[in-house]
């Protein structure tokens, strides 16, 4: 089951990439940074799933007992993915001021026109 | 005690951040003094680090929450020490310290200056956190709150003409680049199930499956994004020619060294890789092709701090090139180059930033000159630290570079591969370009006629020339005391590199490394030819005593020195073939024509890359990511 | 009594009093013989004395645009940096002071004069000076690779699989295996080190950056009296240390036993290499335009290295 | 003894810096004639500097015209003591065939002491040898003068 959670992720990974590539609108980058970004966090989450596993809380009679009869599910993955949501969303939301500050300030979001930098 | 000294350092700088914002905002002084007491308390608490951790060679380790390992299983953060990490923490809050000092006369009068001290605080922060982290998840947050301060400082000044271009540019250029170390991150963690930098050390060792060779090619990527080698090198040049003076000096000093410590870190300690020919070569190649890259693009600018820019890019070059030579030597000469980079070219970032605040904001090297009669302490330091960045003796590039020139030189001779020996050729080359267009600068800022314009410029304020004299000081000192700086100070810290065994075994119980089949690399620094600036000074001393004496000896025989009393004064007026002198400047872009003109067709093409599209970026950093992941694939299995 | 013969080794020999010396006589033997190829008398070999005395003995003015504090000391930089360099340098079988500082040290302690003109020449303020240093600093780019690619080459002949910088064991191995001049695969080498000197020193046809009637001497043109007498006799010392440098890559092999005596044939040497790089080429040679001596050195004088390179590579 | 020495030399190598102020280009070939291979100059040191600050004697040649005047001055302002000016063909001493001109402002004594002058239209290559071997002399006793 996991290989189509790996697939989506790979996809999702070279979709984003492919948008911050090619798209000449400021708007569409971010939207392919944040598609980057929901592809890493699925495969993140993808990696500390157990199929059939259980909520990873002990049970008083696992503690009792002294060892967990119950193969759950890895707590890590879901504790890194929420950090990294915290963190893209803070970058979508820092890259999407600029480009406002840059729409009011070049009269454009197209690449082509933001470019007075080069060389 | 002393454990606590790394976690107390990164927390006193981001508590320093929050302080600055709730009372900071609006009184100067209260501003100014938390973030020095903040700065000063960090910068005692890492230097009281260095004789336990350096001179002793402890590793020092911290479980946040106390979170110990269970059953050879890391579960919680660790904060962990050790020489390598602690002598770039070293270089940070130097650079910061200095660069904190300079921005209270730099940054007078601007607004929103409480944000931009706690954006400052936590930029060093974040990277005094990302050198002393123990967990390579700990080390993307890190990374990603530098990436984060990093831009928003860099578009500070939103009026200034490309700041929020350039600011945008590095912001999604960067997390592109942590969206690679992101995956790589994640595909170790499905390999192995733990995020501990010393366990991982343990079980990635010599065993390059397809999955960890992905994430090693993408964790490779990333921190290239990070230290902005070639082709990733775009976004830096940007931001530095924007970004404040203050700030481009910790850019150029730290945020790239943090990239080139990530690298370290992860090729010598997470996967032990560095004996691997191929490796070796893909880094040297990245690095020699950086180093020349970023010369020539130097050679060709007429923006003051962007030219300095290229030059952050083209020492990075260097210092990726003596770290990818795989020997302890070029890794003594790597760390040491880029703690002398930190020096000189925060120096010469401060003495740009200078100009740029005394004569109100040029930057172009067509439009100043002369300068070195309104500011003759600037120009000091400036010179220091050209001298420095271009390798003359006994300044401490030359130090470092040569000491990367005897790797290289090594590693030729070793292998008996033709191609380090073209990279040490390459190596020495790059060095007279960058003296070269340092001439440029000189000439074209501090030298030459003073224009009309520039005319009533005054000397720089006392609280920004402290920090570039104490830089000087400091250039030569390191450059005269090599011998005692590289092996005191940077020594150490290549042990460590190589030496993973103690560093396991802190953090994960004695024994632990043994265990696991981790020995030690043998460390062998043979330096191979002389150099003593000791004895080179004596010399210089006394040979410049004994010319003073013949000199004053004979200063009445001698002609008499006509000085300018009449500035008018026929006699004192230049040689213009009998014309009368008028404002003649030979300027930047005036320079080193016979160069420019034989790699005109190299240029050309210079430009069609450097478009200043992002797209085009973007699209230079993904295929390069994937030139890196195909050729470890093909080579490296 | 060791600091006496230190104080003796650093400033009469072979430091400051043997390098001007030797740099001046060998001056004067070069504006002679030029003289002599033109069926000219030509000046006494002692005129480049006689110029250096009479430069002390004029006014020094300081241009209105000059920085004076950079404008005075960079002569002396100039100078008491090539005084220091021939101590470096073994001559034959004496050296003074081993173990300080090695091949590429010396490449760029060389390096300090010309960019002490430099500054020099840039403190002055005058656009001709500009253009000077522009073209200074071409030519320094220009002949660095060839030169670097020599150096580099030396190493590994002398080397072979160690690691040899040292100009005392490039000499100890010639004594015994034969000056590096007779190894055939050496000869391209030392032409192109031929051609370096020439532009190190800034004489015809590389004298591009001075050049005295297009661009009014270049970097000099402000400069008068006692700074300008420290740079002329830089330029004449440089003379020495150059070819005195390929004299000890090249020629190292021959040994007399004595100081005295191995002192003279290094001077022979010296004058002999002179006469043939820098004598003979400006005798019968225009000046280049700075893009063709740019192109020249990377490319002919480059390639003529690297050729040596590649055959001390494979073993030849 | 130092200063003996630079005294001495002081009439051994004396730089020369030609400037034509209207010459003919008369003069001027004969100038250059003093440094070819037939009388050589070189011999006693002579040579030809890039700029007035090097320079030690002034060869002036041609009648001072109005245009070259200011320059004439300037470039002589410029040149260190001690200095030598030698005027060279009868026009900076007369005017010569140019005199009364509208467009001349000679002669050259007017605005600078002409230390020493070679007449003739032009003057034979060896009387301007000698002129400068004279200015040579002369310049040693301006720098005994000079350090006294």
């Amino acid at each position: 089951m996991m290989i189509y959670n790996y697939i989506a992720c790979i996809l999702l990974i070279v979709l984003g990439l492919y948008t911050v590539c090619t798209q000449k609108n400021l708007l569409k980058t971010i939207i392919g940074l944040g598609i980057t970004d929901y592809g890493i966090n699925l495969l993140i989450v993808s990696s500390g799933f157990n199929d059939g596993g259980s909520v990873p809380i002990y049970q008083m009679s696992d503690l009792l007992n002294g060892v967990s009869s119950q193969f759950f599910v890895d707590p890590v993955p879901q504790a890194l993915t929420l950090t990294s949501i915290v963190i893209g969303a803070c970058v979508n939301a820092m890259a999407l001021a600029i480009v406002v500050m840059i729409k009011k300030k070049y009269g454009s979001i197209n690449v082509d026109d933001v470019r007075r930098l080069k060389g | 005690m002393i454990q606590h000294f790394p976690v107390l350092a990164v927390m006193s700088l981001f508590l320093g951040a929050f302080l600055v914002e709730i009372f900071g905002t609006k009184r100067e002084a209260v501003r100014n003094a938390i973030t020095f007491v903040t700065f000063t308390l960090v910068l005692i608490l890492l230097y009281a680090l260095i004789k336990p951790v350096i001179l002793e060679g402890r590793v020092i380790s911290y479980w946040m929450g106390n979170w110990e390992p269970v059953a050879g299983y890391a579960i919680g953060i660790g904060y962990e020490v050790d020489a390598l990490g602690l002598v770039f923490a070293i270089i940070a809050i130097t650079a910061f310290w200095l660069s904190n000092l300079y921005s209270f006369g730099y940054m007078k009068g601007e607004h929103h200056l409480g944000h931009f001290y706690t954006l400052f605080m936590m930029l060093c922060g974040s990277i005094i956190g990302f050198c002393m982290t123990g967990d390579l998840f700990n080390m993307y947050i890190m990374v990603e709150i530098m990436t984060f301060s990093a831009v928003a400082l860099t578009g500070f000044n939103t009026d200034k003409d490309g700041a929020l271009e350039a600011a945008l540019k590095y912001l999604v250029i960067c997390s592109v680049g942590s969206g690679f170390i992101l995956t790589g991150i994640a595909l170790i963690y499905l390999q192995c199930h733990t995020l501990n930098i010393a366990q991982l050390a343990t079980m990635l060792a010599g065993r390059l499956t397809p999955t960890t060779l992905m994430s090693f090619g993408l964790i490779v990527a990333g921190f290239g994004v990070k230290s902005f080698m070639v082709p990733f090198h775009t976004p830096l040049a940007d931001a530095h020619a924007v970004a404040p003076s203050p700030i481009s000096m910790v850019l150029s000093g730290v945020v790239t060294k943090a990239g080139v410590y990530g690298m370290i870190r992860c090729i010598y300690i997470l996967f032990r890789a560095m004996d691997l020919t191929q490796m070796q070569i893909l880094i040297t190649t990245f690095g020699t092709v950086t180093m020349f890259l970023g010369v020539s693009m130097a050679l060709k600018q007429h923006d003051f701090k962007r030219l300095l820019a290229f030059h952050s890019i083209s020492q990075v070059g260097y210092i990726l090139l003596a770290v990818g030579l795989g020997t302890t030597l070029g890794l003594t000469g790597g760390i040491f180059h880029a703690a002398n980079h930190m020096l000189f070219k925060g120096l010469l970032f401060l003495a740009a930033g200078a100009v740029l605040h005394q004569t109100g904001g040029i930057t172009d090297l067509d439009r100043l000159g002369g300068l070195s009669k309104k500011m003759p302490h600037t120009t000091i330091c400036f010179l220091v630290g050209a001298a420095a960045i271009s390798g003359i003796p006994p300044f401490n590039g030359f130090a470092s570079k040569w000491l990367i020139y005897q790797a290289a030189y090594t590693k030729a001779i070793e292998s008996g591969n033709f191609y380090y020996l073209i990279v040490t050729i390459a190596a020495l080359t790059v060095s007279v370009m960058t003296l070269a267009s340092f001439v440029k600068i000189t000439q074209a800022v501090f030298f030459g006629q003073l224009s009309e314009a520039n005319k009533d410029v005054t000397e720089a304020p006392k609280v920004m020339l402290v920090p570039m004299y104490i830089i000087s000081a400091l250039c030569l000192i390191t450059g005269v005391g090599y011998k005692f700086f590289a092996s005191y100070f940077v020594l150490p810290a290549v042990n460590s590199a190589v030496n993973v065994t103690n560093y396991i075994d802190v953090m994960m119980g004695d024994g632990y490394a043994a265990a696991a089949g981790v020995s030690n690399m043998a460390a062998d620094n043979v330096m191979i030819s002389s150099w003593s600036p000791v004895v080179y000074l004596i010399l210089f001393v006394t040979v410049l005593a004994a010319a003073c004496i013949v000199i004053l000896a004979s200063s009445g025989d001698r002609g008499r020195v006509v000085e300018v009393t009449d500035k008018d004064a026929l006699k004192h007026s230049n040689f213009f073939s009998g014309e009368e002198p008028v404002y003649s400047h030979v300027s930047g872009s005036d320079m080193l024509w016979g160069y420019k003109h034989n790699f005109k067709a190299y240029y050309n093409i210079m430009d069609k890359i450097h478009t200043g599209r992002m797209t085009d970026y973007c699209s230079m950093v993904v295929i390069a990511a994937a030139v890196i992941i195909v050729f470890m694939f093909m080579f490296m299995r | 009594m060791i600091i006496l013969q230190y104080l003796f080794y650093i400033l009469i020999f072979p430091g400051a009093l043997f390098t001007i010396a030797a740099g001046l006589l060998l001056a004067g033997i070069d504006r002679k013989v030029i003289a002599h190829m033109q069926k000219r008398i030509g000046p006494p070999v002692a005129q480049p004395v006689y110029d250096f005395f009479k430069l002390l003995g004029k006014e020094t003015i300081i241009p209105a645009t000059a920085n004076r504090a950079a404008y005075l000391i960079a002569p002396v930089v100039s100078f008491v940096s090539l005084c220091i360099v021939m101590l470096f340098i073994p001559i034959l079988g004496f050296r003074a002071i081993g173990g300080a500082a090695d091949m590429i040290v010396i490449l760029y302690l060389i390096t300090i004069p010309g960019a002490a003109l430099i500054v020099g020449g840039a403190a002055s303020g005058s656009p001709f000076a500009g253009i000077g240093i522009s073209r200074e600093m071409v030519t320094m780019m220009a002949y660095e690779l060839p030169l670097v690619i020599i150096l580099l080459t030396v190493a590994k002949k002398v080397g072979g699989d160690m690691l040899i910088f040292d100009l005392g064991i490039v000499s100890a191995y010639q004594a015994q295996a034969g000056s590096l001049i007779t190894e055939w695969s050496m000869i391209p080498a030392a032409v192109a080190m031929l051609l370096v000197i020439p532009a190190e020193i800034g004489t015809q046809p590389f004298d591009v950056a001075e050049a005295e009637n297009e661009i009014c001497e270049g970097p000099l043109v402000e400069y008068s009296g006692s700074p300008l007498a420290l740079f002329k006799l830089s330029i004449n010392m440089k003379m020495i240390i150059m070819t005195g440098l390929f004299t000890a890559l090249f020629f190292g092999g021959i040994r007399t036993g004595f100081v005295i005596t191995d002192l003279i044939v290094f001077v022979l040497i010296s004058t002999a290499v002179m006469l043939v790089c820098i004598t003979t080429t400006h005798a019968i040679t225009a000046r280049l335009k700075i893009e063709h001596l740019f192109k020249f050195y990377w490319t002919v004088v480059a390639g003529l290295a690297l050729v040596s390179a590649v055959l001390v590579w494979i073993g030849l | 003894m130092i200063k003996k020495m630079i005294n001495k030399s002081a009439s051994k190598s004396p730089w020369l810096f030609h400037i034509n102020t209207g010459s003919c280009n008369g003069c001027d070939i004969e100038i250059v004639a003093c440094l070819t291979p037939r009388y050589d100059a070189e011999r006693f040191g002579f040579k030809l500097a890039g700029s007035p600050r090097h320079a030690d004697i002034l060869v002036v040649s041609g009648p001072i015209t109005v245009q070259s005047r200011d320059r004439l001055i300037r470039t002589i302002e410029q040149t260190p003591d001690p200095k030598c000016v030698v005027s060279v063909g009868s026009c900076p001493k007369s005017g010569n065939v140019f005199k009364g001109s509208y467009g001349i402002d000679g002669p050259l004594d007017k605005y600078v002491h002409v230390d020493v002058s070679v007449a003739g239209c032009t003057p034979k290559p060896e009387a301007i040898m000698e002129g400068l071997y004279k200015a040579a002399q002369i310049l040693e006793k301006k720098r005994e003068a000079m350090s006294k």
